[in-house]
């Protein structure tokens, strides 16, 4: 059996949700595994420390939660303190370069997410579709295409241009190097 | 067409497919994404979305358009779901088919409006006052959603009765990928309904499975919250109030057999989970865990309906038992029921999670 | 042999068992239904085109005695429910009529909300001054320091004006009268129906079992001459809304008429269809 | 239509010819119309129930029908009839 | 001094001899009389009387000034009990000690308002969303609403919980010569309460049988219904949220035993009646009949408290009864309790009338 | 060093570990919160003296940042508890803070009640035109065709004028101000405060996460631009209530004191002794 | 054990419940009876049937409500039809002249009580005070002291006189040959 | 008085005696104080904090401190502490 956690966390507004939606419609609506995507989130709007997990499986998933990570996606540092003891000790931690200093985890890719969002998309806002671009291409399970498909099915006409781009910028931060260190259990289910 | 989607999504696309066509309802995390859906697709299939000023003017609002012969429904949450329940027995006394969505977070008062719960389970039994029947379903994923809110519909059509349909923030946010069918049975009476002139609105015949007159054709029905006669207008009699009375219960009395909807698996097994809802895909998990590891079977009974409680199935199911357990987000509400009902003949261990948080497999394990 | 014009009238009414009715003698709730019978024949209205919609209290008994569809709802909600059977099926005329209770204490957000909203339905507020039901409690429209069964020592709040309120919450059309002024009152009644929106009739009614006695006011002729004497015709002041001890009557607002509610969302959907 | 009408209702038409019909099961006695008729033409009987007291005096204003609040007198004014 | 009184007016003189200063409510039968009193009464006593614009605007009232360090209490009867529910969880929540006196009438909905009922018995323990405790009373004559209601006033500020006084219309209209106290015994917390800046507002010391600091006095408090830390400011941390529910959960569970107040006679007889409220009344008579009749005894069980509900009492108190039987003015509530209970021991059954009738002595014979 | 007045002010808050507050980065309502406080500290009003009441929503988070007595009670509720607070111990200053959707939806009935009873409290209504805490639905005071998460083809309800509402139900004081008039909002604050009965500030807002997203306006800063050209000061139009498009700000509406609620309550006690 | 059942009955509006109340006051405080006063009513405020019963024993009263009555007192016709097959066979019917035309009882006592009200007292009002007092006199249970007592207790200063009034004439309304009608189980409990 | 401040305030002086007060950690970046100072004396930093860029042009009105939503900035103008 294959299962892979993998969860996004960042601040409430930095659209955590969003990139795990799009990350699993990828992965369950194209690419034909198993998801299920699930949510936590403060009171608050905007502010409070906001995660979104999904999980890819070949067969189908009971336990909707994630529990043990395969994937930690941090989009700003107190999501770090807070998650990092659900990864895997193989698992990885991808975290963005700006916003989170430090990640003390043997596999730890550091990516500047928010900083591409921002210089080469001009809003940060685009922060999280960029990351799910990176994380699918590391994680190897969602191809480019899938993700264009999702991302332009689920934005409006006019925003679909510049997500797509956000999408491949997300996908070419991502060396091959960086591939080699997806955790063994994906690999080997 | 194969689509995530979340659990209120689901039931909203239920709703819709299952004919109803009026929404009206407050905002309330963790359910306004039902409300959400619906005011964007309601309009588009003909039908209506209003958001009242609360709670309370949502499910009046909403009695009025089932009285005016639409099927409708409202969505909540516990603090919404609270201040329902006086307008839930006005459906029930005027006999309004209506669905109430109520998708659980934690309580009492505000609680803790993003995480889950099933902590309202007794309440959609006993929330309102005086003695009335109630028909509550519990999905436990994105599909269950879908086709449980259907088959809410139909119900409620078929008993006259408000339905409940208790989701819960997990199902109700979580999303999985499923593929809908674009039409589901709707339920329509046999009969066509009495002229005018031959009609009661609370005939002996016509108490369920049947057709009913509504505002607006000509039979010129009186609806009221008070006790009344067949012909709808309010009696002090204690005869017609006992009459009155006993039309409600038997909504479920003569019904339960087939109200009643259980999944079960290994029913045989010495020791059988009882659940509901989202923890059923925790006790569903702990079996799979549990078999694998130990090779012992366990039996698993899921009540897709809580309400009317299948007390003589479950007497049936749990025969073989020698252990029951019931693992619940709450400080153990069915738990009562199942202790209630087979009690008698084999031990009921209450799990019990009420931190915000989902039960794992792992408790449930740990009891097993 | 009977006249068409009172056969008719009557074949409004569920003469067969429901009558006499509940209500006390020379209450001024009954001359108010009547009123509103008479206004509805007057415009041709139907009684298989309309719903009457109610809360609870003396006042919302009326459609039980109504030979159409009627809806008694639960105390305080009958707005509420009429926007869903208005919203339901437009087609149909919708009336509310309750008491200053029903539709100011407990239903007041309703009321508000519903102007607000510019519903296309009329209201009939059946002002007696009191939870005449419940027995006589002072009400959103008990004057201060006026007595009542919860108010031994008077009543230390202010009252509503109800039909300011009404214009300020956004209603299209409002007027108050009184049981007294049955012709006005018919031919207030006849606006408020007429009017494409949300429209308001204040009518000041006598409880003589409640009411009257606290007040010391009397009994039913006593009150209609007290009703009589405080009434004043909106063309006599200048400022309609302040006025104390007295009862400005006629129509205090009517604004021009706008696409109301299930119009604008008729709207909707064809908008929703377009995308 | 139902049929509405349990009791037979007492009927006078006066020398000017308005038809006073009365419903007197359904009148309460509150003496409204008694009250305010301007030509002090009604009644109660011994029972409290209206009577057309001095039905030579009535104009057929008709105000006491509409005042009534029970709908237990009805007033077909002489001129209407003729129409 | 002997005086003849209504079961409503003995209930509002009992709270303002146990320290009741304060009323928001808004009127309803068969309730009224308790608030028409009290308009007159309070004011009388420094105390202050308001109605509200409903009843929802009435238990928040209520709950204002419970805040604010008043005794206070409201009253209605099912509908607006139904609205009181999410008021009620939030005085739960925030454990502000104060009193909802349900006057029962016939449900659902408006029903039968003028008629007796004892139909909303499991609405008291479950109306509100969440798990929460209850505490609820049940007088059977004019002079225990006086005491029960004052003993409410008690348990409510040991507790800091609201507490429930159930009575229903026979009671409350219901009038006989009873002698009261002036005086009645109120409850005061032995310990004063801490400094300012040594104090939290729910320490895990103050759950229950400790001084409270209340609005104006210096000690900047936070009251909320969300789930909250000792110091009162909202939380979503799973270990603390439940800590929160446990906490309430333990007023009861710690408390029990001295809550539970039951009056009991002939136990050791066959069969045995477990009543309450002014169905006892038939109870009571019943079991005198029958016992003149037959010349054989027969046990009677009359709950005065309902809630939290004696099982094990109740266990102990049927030990050696052969059949329980359950007289209520309802579809059988408290039956499901006591079955629950006691039926791996005893049949129990129940006898019910709900037809805004009382319950004779004879229906509740017909089954001894 | 900290100069006196910061320390005082920020003396107010509950700094030790509730700060930085869980509102969004340049939401108005902590710029509202702050301006309230540095009220307080202009009129004297003490930490020990005051309650602040709210209902729920992101507006109602305030009190929660208050050192001082604070009630954050259920959506909708705050007028009827404080009510109670205020009746249950006239001595305290009460406040009470929430939102449109707060104070104007769900607790709409509470507030026009208050106003009738004339409270001696405060009132301030943070108008974001959203429901903003549960994501961006329509509120009562969200314009006509605006966009919202439940109106997405555009809201056909018409919006109340909150203030006009306020002042036909009975308030003694009413003004309006925004977030980016601090201080024209502070003095409007005071004003209020100083007012012996019921008095209502309403606050127009910028929620940029949701409603300045739906609306196309943008960010925080955008928004304030927006509420800056859109203010209008009262002195400047002949009818302060109908304005389209615009906000008028300023003191709408303030009558000559009279007796409120506690002080005349007081009276009833008196009275009920003397008998 | 003695006990007597006592019904008063009319239409609502009529005030049989505050004649239940002066009687049952009167019987309880003053004479030391055991009493308990119940009543029930419509949903309306007048014009429904409304009946208040009485129940006056020398020992504790478990069940309130009257189950066979010893005196059944009718203001409204009906009041009789509704109520007549609870009063025992040896019951005794008390009647008003003026509304009550006919009760199929043997031992009927019909007694002009409104009239009186009307007529002496110059207000309808006044029947149920004067009923108490016929009613009172008829029973034998309650001395013409006493009620005066409960009525003066009861009602406002300025209309204890012609409450105290309305009682006497009631009572003066019974002739000494009524009262030996009363029935037989009032005498022998 | 509860201790209020977690981290050390970052205290500015400009050359005009203006005494700019800054809680960082309060600061959300949200540029309402960098927008409409009238003098442009504020920017944010590469952390999107608050920050005095141009101490020198600060004229010591306070609006950056009454606007911003955060109690993130404080200024105490010169003449105040003269007084
Ligand atoms: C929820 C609820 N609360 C209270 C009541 C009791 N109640 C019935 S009618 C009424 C007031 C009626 O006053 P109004 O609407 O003015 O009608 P009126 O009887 O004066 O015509 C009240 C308080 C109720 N039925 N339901
Ligand atoms: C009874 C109830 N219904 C609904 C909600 C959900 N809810 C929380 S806040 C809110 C609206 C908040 O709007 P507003 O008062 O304008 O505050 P804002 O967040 O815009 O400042 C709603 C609908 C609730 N908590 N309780
Ligand atoms: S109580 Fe008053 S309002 Fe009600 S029916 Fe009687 S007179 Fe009319
Ligand atoms: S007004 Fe009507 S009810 Fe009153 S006395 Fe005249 S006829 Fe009878
Ligand atoms: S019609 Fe006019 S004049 Fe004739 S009885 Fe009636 S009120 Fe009097
Ligand atoms: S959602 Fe809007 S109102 Fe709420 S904190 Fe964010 S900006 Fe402010
Ligand atoms: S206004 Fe406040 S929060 Fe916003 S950038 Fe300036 S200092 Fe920071
Ligand atoms: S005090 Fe005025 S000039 Fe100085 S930085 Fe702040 S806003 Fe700019
Ligand atoms: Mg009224
Ligand atoms: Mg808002």
């Amino acid at each position: 059996m294959k299962k892979i956690e993998i969860r996004f966390a960042g601040t409430g507004g930095q659209g955590v949700i969003l990139a795990s939606v799009v990350f699993a419609e990828a992965a369950g609506v194209h690419e034909g595994w198993q998801v299920v995507q699930t949510q936590s989130y403060g009171p608050e709007a905007r502010g409070g420390a906001s995660k979104a997990d999904v999980i890819i499986s070949d067969r189908p998933i009971l336990f909707p939660k994630c529990r043990k990570l395969d994937f930690l996606v941090c989009l700003s540092q107190p999501a770090v303190a807070k998650y990092l003891s659900d990864l895997k000790v193989r698992g990885m931690a991808i975290t963005d370069r700006f916003y989170v200093r430090e990640c003390p985890h043997p596999k730890t890719v550091c990516l500047p997410l928010s900083e591409t969002a921002r210089q080469e998309l001009g809003r940060e806002l685009f922060t999280n579709i960029v990351t799910v671009g990176a994380v699918a291409r590391i994680s190897g399970l969602i191809t480019l295409e899938s993700l264009k498909k999702t991302v332009a099915s689920r934005v409006p006409k006019q925003f679909i241009d510049i997500n797509v781009k956000a999408i491949e910028l997300g996908w070419n931060l991502v060396e091959k190097t960086t591939i080699s260190s997806v955790p063994a259990e994906t690999k080997h289910p | 067409m194969k689509q995530l989607l979340s659990g209120n999504e689901a039931c909203a696309i239920g709703a819709i497919r299952a004919g109803v066509r009026f929404f009206a309802g407050y905002p309330i995390t963790p359910s306004t994404e039902i409300a959400e859906y619906l005011s964007r697709e309601l309009p588009r299939v003909g039908g209506t979305f209003i958001q009242m000023e609360d709670e309370i003017g949502s499910i009046c609002c909403m009695n009025g358009a089932t009285a005016a012969g639409v099927k409708a429904m409202t969505a909540t949450s516990g603090p919404g779901f609270s201040l329902m329940q006086e307008g839930i027995g006005y459906s029930i006394m005027a006999e309004l088919p209506c669905i109430i969505v109520n998708v659980m977070r934690g309580g009492p008062a505000t609680g803790t409006p993003t995480r889950t719960s099933q902590a309202d389970v007794m309440q959609a039994r006993f929330g309102t006052h005086g003695d009335h029947p109630i028909v509550a379903l519990c999905p436990w994923s994105v599909r269950e959603c879908f086709d449980l809110t259907a088959e809410a519909v139909n119900i409620s059509e078929r008993l006259r009765i408000p339905v409940i349909v208790l989701m819960d923030e997990i199902v109700g946010h979580m999303r999985e990928v499923v593929e809908l069918p674009e039409t589901v049975k709707i339920w329509r009476p046999d009969k066509p309904k009495p002229a005018p002139d031959q009609y009661y609105h609370y005939d002996d015949r016509n108490n369920y499975d049947a057709a009913i007159a509504s505002f607006g054709e000509g039979y010129r029905i009186h609806l009221t919250g008070l006790t009344h006669r067949k012909d709808g207008f309010p009696t002090d009699d204690p005869e017609i109030i006992k009459w009155n009375l006993d039309r409600l219960r038997n909504k479920i009395e003569e019904n339960r057999s087939w109200l009643w909807d259980i999944y079960y698996e290994d029913i045989g097994s010495e020791t059988v989970i009882v659940c509901y809802g989202s923890a059923a895909r925790a006790g569903m998990e702990a079996k799979r865990q549990f078999e694998l590891k130990t090779g012992r079977r366990v039996g698993i009974v899921r009540l897709r309906m809580v309400w009317p409680f299948p007390n003589e199935r479950l007497i049936a199911l749990l025969r073989s038992a020698r252990r029951v357990i019931v693992p619940e987000m709450n400080q153990g509400q069915l738990y009562r029921e199942v202790e209630r009902t087979v009690s008698l003949r084999v031990p009921v261990v209450s799990v019990q999670r009420y931190d915000g948080e989902m039960l794992t497999p792992e408790e449930i394990i740990a009891s097993l | 042999m009977i006249e068409v014009t009172n056969d008719q009238f009557l074949g409004y009414f569920r003469l067969d068992e429901r009558f006499p009715h509940i209500l006390c003698p020379g209450c001024g709730i009954g001359t108010t239904m009547a009123t509103m019978v008479r206004a509805f024949l007057e415009l041709g209205i139907k009684q298989d085109e309309l719903c009457v919609v109610s809360g609870i209290g003396c006042s919302s008994r009326v459609p039980g005695y109504l030979d159409c569809d009627t809806f008694h709802t639960l105390h305080g909600r009958a707005l509420p429910a009429a926007t869903g059977v208005k919203l339901a099926k437009p087609e149909l005329k919708v009336v509310v009529i309750g008491g200053d209770g029903d539709i100011m204490a407990i239903g007041g957000n309703h009321f508000i909300h519903a102007a607000r909203r510019n519903l296309d339905i009329t209201v009939i507020v059946v002002n007696n001054f009191t939870y005449a039901m419940t027995g006589g409690q002072y009400s959103p429209t008990t004057p201060t320091h006026e007595r009542a069964a919860t108010a031994p020592f008077g009543n230390v709040e202010r009252s509503f004006d109800v039909c300011f309120l009404a214009k300020a919450a956004g209603a299209m059309f409002v007027a108050r009268s009184t049981t007294f002024h049955v012709a006005h009152l018919k031919k207030m009644l006849e606006l408020a129906l007429k009017k494409n929106g949300f429209s308001v009739v204040e009518v000041i009614s006598q409880c003589p079992t409640f009411y009257g006695r606290y007040q010391g006011i009397g009994d039913a002729v006593q009150m209609l001459e007290w009703l009589r004497t405080r009434a004043v015709d909106v063309s006599k002041v200048t400022d309609p809304w302040h006025q104390k001890d007295k009862f400005v009557i006629g129509v205090l607002h009517d604004q021009q008429e706008i696409a109301p509610y299930t119009q604008l969302y008729e709207q909707i959907r064809a908008q929703s269809r377009g995308k | 239509m139902k049929k509405f009408l349990l009791e037979e209702p007492v009927e006078i038409v006066g020398p000017k010819g308005h038809r006073h019909r009365l419903l007197k099961h359904f009148c309460k006695g509150c003496r409204i119309c008694v009250a305010f008729c301007p030509t002090q033409t009604l009644d109660l009987d011994e029972r409290f129930k209206v009577t057309v007291a001095h039905p030579e005096r009535c104009i057929g204003c008709r105000l006491c029908e509409l005042r009534c609040p029970d709908l237990a007198i009805f007033v077909t004014p002489a001129r209407r009839k003729q129409e």
